[in-house]
């Protein structure tokens, strides 16, 4: 089946939704309206609206009475409608969900589910483009997952629906109809915490959501000049360090392209692995190709904003130089 | 004059009746038939800035955008109340107001093609940029409101915000600080029944929007929004009351959007053809010209000619926007901080 | 039953007068002679908790933790009104609700000694964890009592913030999204006139908290904290309401603390004696031993027996917690997810 | 004059106050009471209550209204009681304190400070020992100090305070009253952006805030053994990027030592940037001393999640021993 990734996550929602009584969905416009990106599309219809639920346009408030829809028993799957709208739950998330299980010694868990629409590419408007990443992934107690592509969407939001801890669950908007590839129909799962490797042996670019096909594309482009390997992270908490690391000691030389604003972006984090577990390894220093540090501006400009291929390209290359 | 008590919708400040009567000449406020023109004016305007840029998004030439058609009394009343010293603070669905109090809407239709440089307000209008995270204006209103009464300026501060911008912690907490420090602030929701798809009980399961200034120790009032005359009343009495200290007002606009809520937006999704064609009938901009007709001081060559330079002007705003230079890509760095610092510098660079 | 118009503090909902003598015997709830004994027996053993936890803290075997002196008629009568399978959202002055509610003492004595291993509540105890930061618990609490709406169980939830509380962004949402989904909800605000040193007159100019409800369309009730029968009474309809389906309540106890904020406070930094003077005269524990001497249910004997009793009862808690062995400082790894990641196991070898 | 923190900060507080009637305090407690640290003590009396507001709680609130006063002509200095009550300002900071700028194209600024008592090591309850950097650096637009004695507290805030930006001023509450140190009477300014650097030869030792002074006794500590070169940022954002990379060329080798949770601390950034900087002159990986991804422990095992002198001291000895 050839699906796009709004059709994979809605697909993963509905079987696990048909399976699981207690998943509930619940968000701004996700009801009739079928959610702003249709990610929702049909499950209103499909499950009533006491499973499928427009609230309040309140992102606190979504996300703390999920935190106490979780603790009753429910398994609820927020939606919050742009990834610039996440900072009004950011202290829910921060002060509560990451913490109930170890403020309780575990008699108490989130199994939740916070998903949203992510990042640029898309000429929106202000508040609408941006990467939320480093706040989420610097909080203890959470995971974050990012799919890259409509296979890599189900799997993981299976798992995620799954999973006994809360998982923050960021859908690159740019890759929401921008690829259609093969997704199985029945159900299947991807571990969090598992990255994706395509072998090489010169380089490693490492990359996540939306990046990961601005990658593959400069993969193209650089073709049998370098043997590239690349790897798409899928979950930056926890990280498959093992993968990482393994890599930049076979290539020594590695690339890391980050949407979100440079400073404190998770390829720091990255950077920061690599120097304490394969610094011997390196041949240069390590290139992260990001955002720059300025509000994510208006659609005139957000391409010189955002990492392109030619800026992987270039970094490539220089990396390769070095 | 009267005051919708809470609850109760029926009470809803009027003076209008949507066949364009007046319903009790006592409460209808003092404007001159200029004035009355004048606001019919703006709200043709507004109604054609819709359309146009409706048209200019469908080719490709704007950003998803935010239409207040059907809305026009509301922002039209409440906008021409205020005085010249007083502040706006707006939000992405304010067009009428913001040209009424002066932006050029040649920047309106800058900002709305992804172009920041259409949000630099000029000096001499008395007006903050616009927030798009929903109620997050709120705050920024009541703590300027605040720091006019600080500063002890005799200057009143409206800000416009939706019906679903009530849910926010931010209504909450703007509203209650201005309560507690009795700012000269108009708090105005324009109740256009919908969040998106989202209607206005499944927002809020209090009756009315106004009954919530209960929570923060001042008065709320619902009015008909639709009613050009019971907006423009009931704002400027709130505005003088602020101004000569008396505290904050929240302004219940009960109206309807009548189109889309962007352009990105199928309202026949989820709500029903005979709602919109009820709403169709209480139309704010028929009202008013059923009133001046009958008052004898509009004609149909009148409308005509509004219609044509109404027209002109917001084409005119189209070219003069679209005739500006491409920002330059290192425009996003200019703005972060008074001076950039190394560190920008350097990002800079890298664009070339 | 009478309840508070907005707004009218006059119309506070008592049964008895601070002399211990009903107002009105109608309007007395059904409770034995036994319940009455047992009710102030919990408020004793509250105020001792605070007394022996104060010089514990000052001997620097606890932390900073805050006394509820003063409110014990507030959390008692609430917490007492409550079923076997309600469930209890608390605060970080909630001691008393708790200890009501089955939360063992020797555990809350490890959590304010610093040690995170005294929130393991038991699982027969319906109760969430304490919540330090002002006001957050308030939607949990909603989206439990709507969950348990969702499953059907005919249970109802009890959430207790103080006055300060109400101005935050979270109680606005919690309470918004409880009147919407309708949750069987009782919201209990302890209004103690204070936040630290922020008296509650510059918290909301509202006149009573009780009234913000209407912002949310349902009832909001205040009710004389101190008054430990007409707390029950309010309570007890609020919930039964809440299970028969009916929708969410916010009390307002109107209550003082009489002791500091917490042990790093000094409140006669900003409150006059007289006024502690005033609220000492109406110390609910005196106006209900009142009520019972007079009633013939209590005597010296009794009083002299129960004191002695909370206080070995204290101390055994005290005890009991001292002599649980210091946590293990892999301790604070394994309850971060339901199994430790591979970065965690790498950081807790770093402990070695 | 000898001052501790505390003092030094109420002294920079009062100073500005008498020149310039447009700063006004406003937050949680910090009129009659004179904040829960005793920061504004004093002032209230001085400067009365329309100068030295208690608001309502409500953190959202006073950062949003700061931002509105600001823009009237004020120059807002906002307490937030806590570091662990600044994530309900987050949205404000995020979406507006940082962009206002930036979306007015320079008509509207925010000369505003946003001040609170940062970071662990008092024994505190939970929410009252959290570290805020990496939220906080991350946002464009604003500026991060964190001094790490009554010196740098004075003249870092008196810089903020008249900086026409916004400045988020971190106050490490466990040096509040724990050094004392001269402090001029008179003002003086700090530039925000200039780290302090006590020279040595071997290795590179990087921190701020509380830290500074665990560096400090870890110094002590390693005597003459090791000659240490010890920077203290006292700003974060702008970062005095020379400073650090300048130092690491010299010696070839860094410790950085962060308070907060590991995974995207600032250490991270830290690396990076040396990683980019000054690749070839690194003899050994930085090594970063940190607190745990855990939530921050309560009391009785604090002790355990902080860096402590030892820690510190024994990254030193690894490096110098790579
Ligand atoms: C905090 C936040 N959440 C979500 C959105 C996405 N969104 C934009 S407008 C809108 C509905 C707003 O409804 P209302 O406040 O009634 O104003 P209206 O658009 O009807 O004028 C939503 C959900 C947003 N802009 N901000
Ligand atoms: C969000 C937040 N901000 C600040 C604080 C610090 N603080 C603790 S209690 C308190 C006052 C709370 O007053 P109130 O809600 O009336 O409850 P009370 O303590 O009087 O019972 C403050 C400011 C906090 N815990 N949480
Ligand atoms: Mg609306
Ligand atoms: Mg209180």
């Amino acid at each position: 089946m050839k699906l796009n990734m709004v059709q994979a996550i809605n697909l993963a929602l509905k079987q696990e939704m048909e399976k699981d009584s207690s998943i509930i969905l619940l968000g701004e416009d996700i009801g009739k309206n079928g959610g702003v990106f249709r990610v929702t599309e049909g499950l209103w219809q499909q499950f009533g609206d006491e499973r499928v639920i427009d609230t309040p346009l309140a992102e606190l408030g979504i996300v703390g009475t999920s935190i106490g829809l979780a603790i009753s028993g429910m398994k609820p799957v927020a939606e919050i409608q742009f990834d610039g709208f996440t900072p009004p739950a950011l202290d829910q998330i921060i002060s509560h969900v990451g913490r109930i299980r170890n403020r309780s010694r575990g008699r108490f868990h989130l199994q939740m589910v916070i998903r949203f629409p992510s990042g640029g590419g898309i000429r929106a408007l202000e508040h609408h483009s941006e990467i939320m990443d480093t706040y989420l992934c610097h909080i203890a107690g959470i995971k974050v997952v990012v799919p890259a592509t409509p296979n890599d969407a189900k799997g993981l939001l299976i798992s995620a629906i799954r999973d006994k801890d809360p998982v923050i669950f960021m859908e690159p908007k740019k890759v929401y109809r921008a690829i259609k590839e093969e997704v199985p129909e029945e159900e299947y799962t991807i571990p969090i915490g598992e990255a994706k490797v395509r072998e090489g042996d010169d380089v490693t670019v490492i990359a996540w959501g939306a990046m990961v096909k601005t990658v593959n594309e400069a993969r193209e482009k650089i073709g049998d000049k370098y043997s590239v390997e690349t790897i798409n992270l899928r979950s930056l908490k926890p990280l498959d360090t093992n993968a990482v690391v393994k890599s930049v000691k076979k290539t020594g030389r590695a690339v890391i392209v980050q949407e979100g604003p440079r400073t404190l972006g998770f390829a720091a984090e990255l950077i920061a692995l690599i120097n304490e577990k394969a610094f011997l390894s390196l041949e240069a220093p390590i290139k992260r190709v990001t955002g720059f540090d300025v509000p994510t501006p208006l659609p005139k400009l957000e391409n010189y904003y955002l990492p392109s291929v030619d800026k992987v390209v270039n970094a490539i290359e220089d990396v390769m130089r070095f | 004059m009267p005051r919708t008590k809470v609850p109760a919708k029926s009470d809803m400040f009027q003076i209008l009746d949507p066949e364009g009567n007046v319903l009790d000449k006592k409460l209808m406020p003092k404007l001159t038939d200029d004035d009355i023109r004048k606001m019919y004016g703006y709200m043709v305007l507004a109604r054609k800035w819709d359309e146009i840029a409706w048209n200019l998004q469908r080719e490709g030439r704007l950003l998803t955008f935010a239409p207040l058609t059907g809305q026009e009394a509301s922002q039209v009343g409440s906008a021409y109340a205020m005085e010249k010293d007083d502040w706006l603070f707006p939000m992405y669905r304010s067009n009428a107001a913001m040209i009424l109090r002066g932006m050029p809407m040649d920047l309106l239709f800058q900002y709305w093609s992804g172009d920041e440089r259409g949000l630099k307000i000029p000096d001499d209008v008395n007006m903050f940029t616009i927030a798009i995270p929903v109620g997050t204006q709120i705050p920024h209103a009541a703590g300027f409101a605040w720091g006019m009464k600080i500063q002890k300026k005799k200057v009143g501060v409206v800000v416009y915000f939706g019906d679903a911008a009530t849910s926010k912690g931010d209504f909450h907490e703007g509203l209650n600080f201005a309560g507690v420090f009795k700012a000269p602030l108009v708090a105005i929701c324009e109740n256009n029944q919908y969040a998106i798809s989202v209607p206005r009980s499944r927002q809020t399961a209090s009756e009315t929007i106004a009954q919530k200034a209960a929570a923060y120790g001042f008065e709320g009032v619902q009015v008909d929004g639709n009613d050009v005359f019971a907006v423009y009343k009931v704002t400027k009495d709130a505005l003088d009351k602020a101004r000569n200290g008396n505290g904050p007002t929240l302004i219940e606009c009960f109206t309807y959007r009548l189109g889309a809520h962007t352009t990105s937006d199928d309202p026949t999704k989820y709500r029903p053809v005979e709602e919109v064609e009820y709403w169709k009938k209480r139309d704010p901009i028929d009202r008013l010209r059923k009133f001046m007709v009958k008052k004898g001081i509009w004609s149909d060559s009148d409308e005509q000619k509004l219609l044509a330079n109404v027209e002109v002007r917001v084409n005119d705003a189209v070219k003069k926007a679209e005739a500006v230079e491409a920002p330059k890509p290192e425009d996003m760095f200019n703005y972060v901080y008074e001076k950039a610092t190394e560190q920008l510098r350097q990002q800079m660079s890298e664009l070339k």
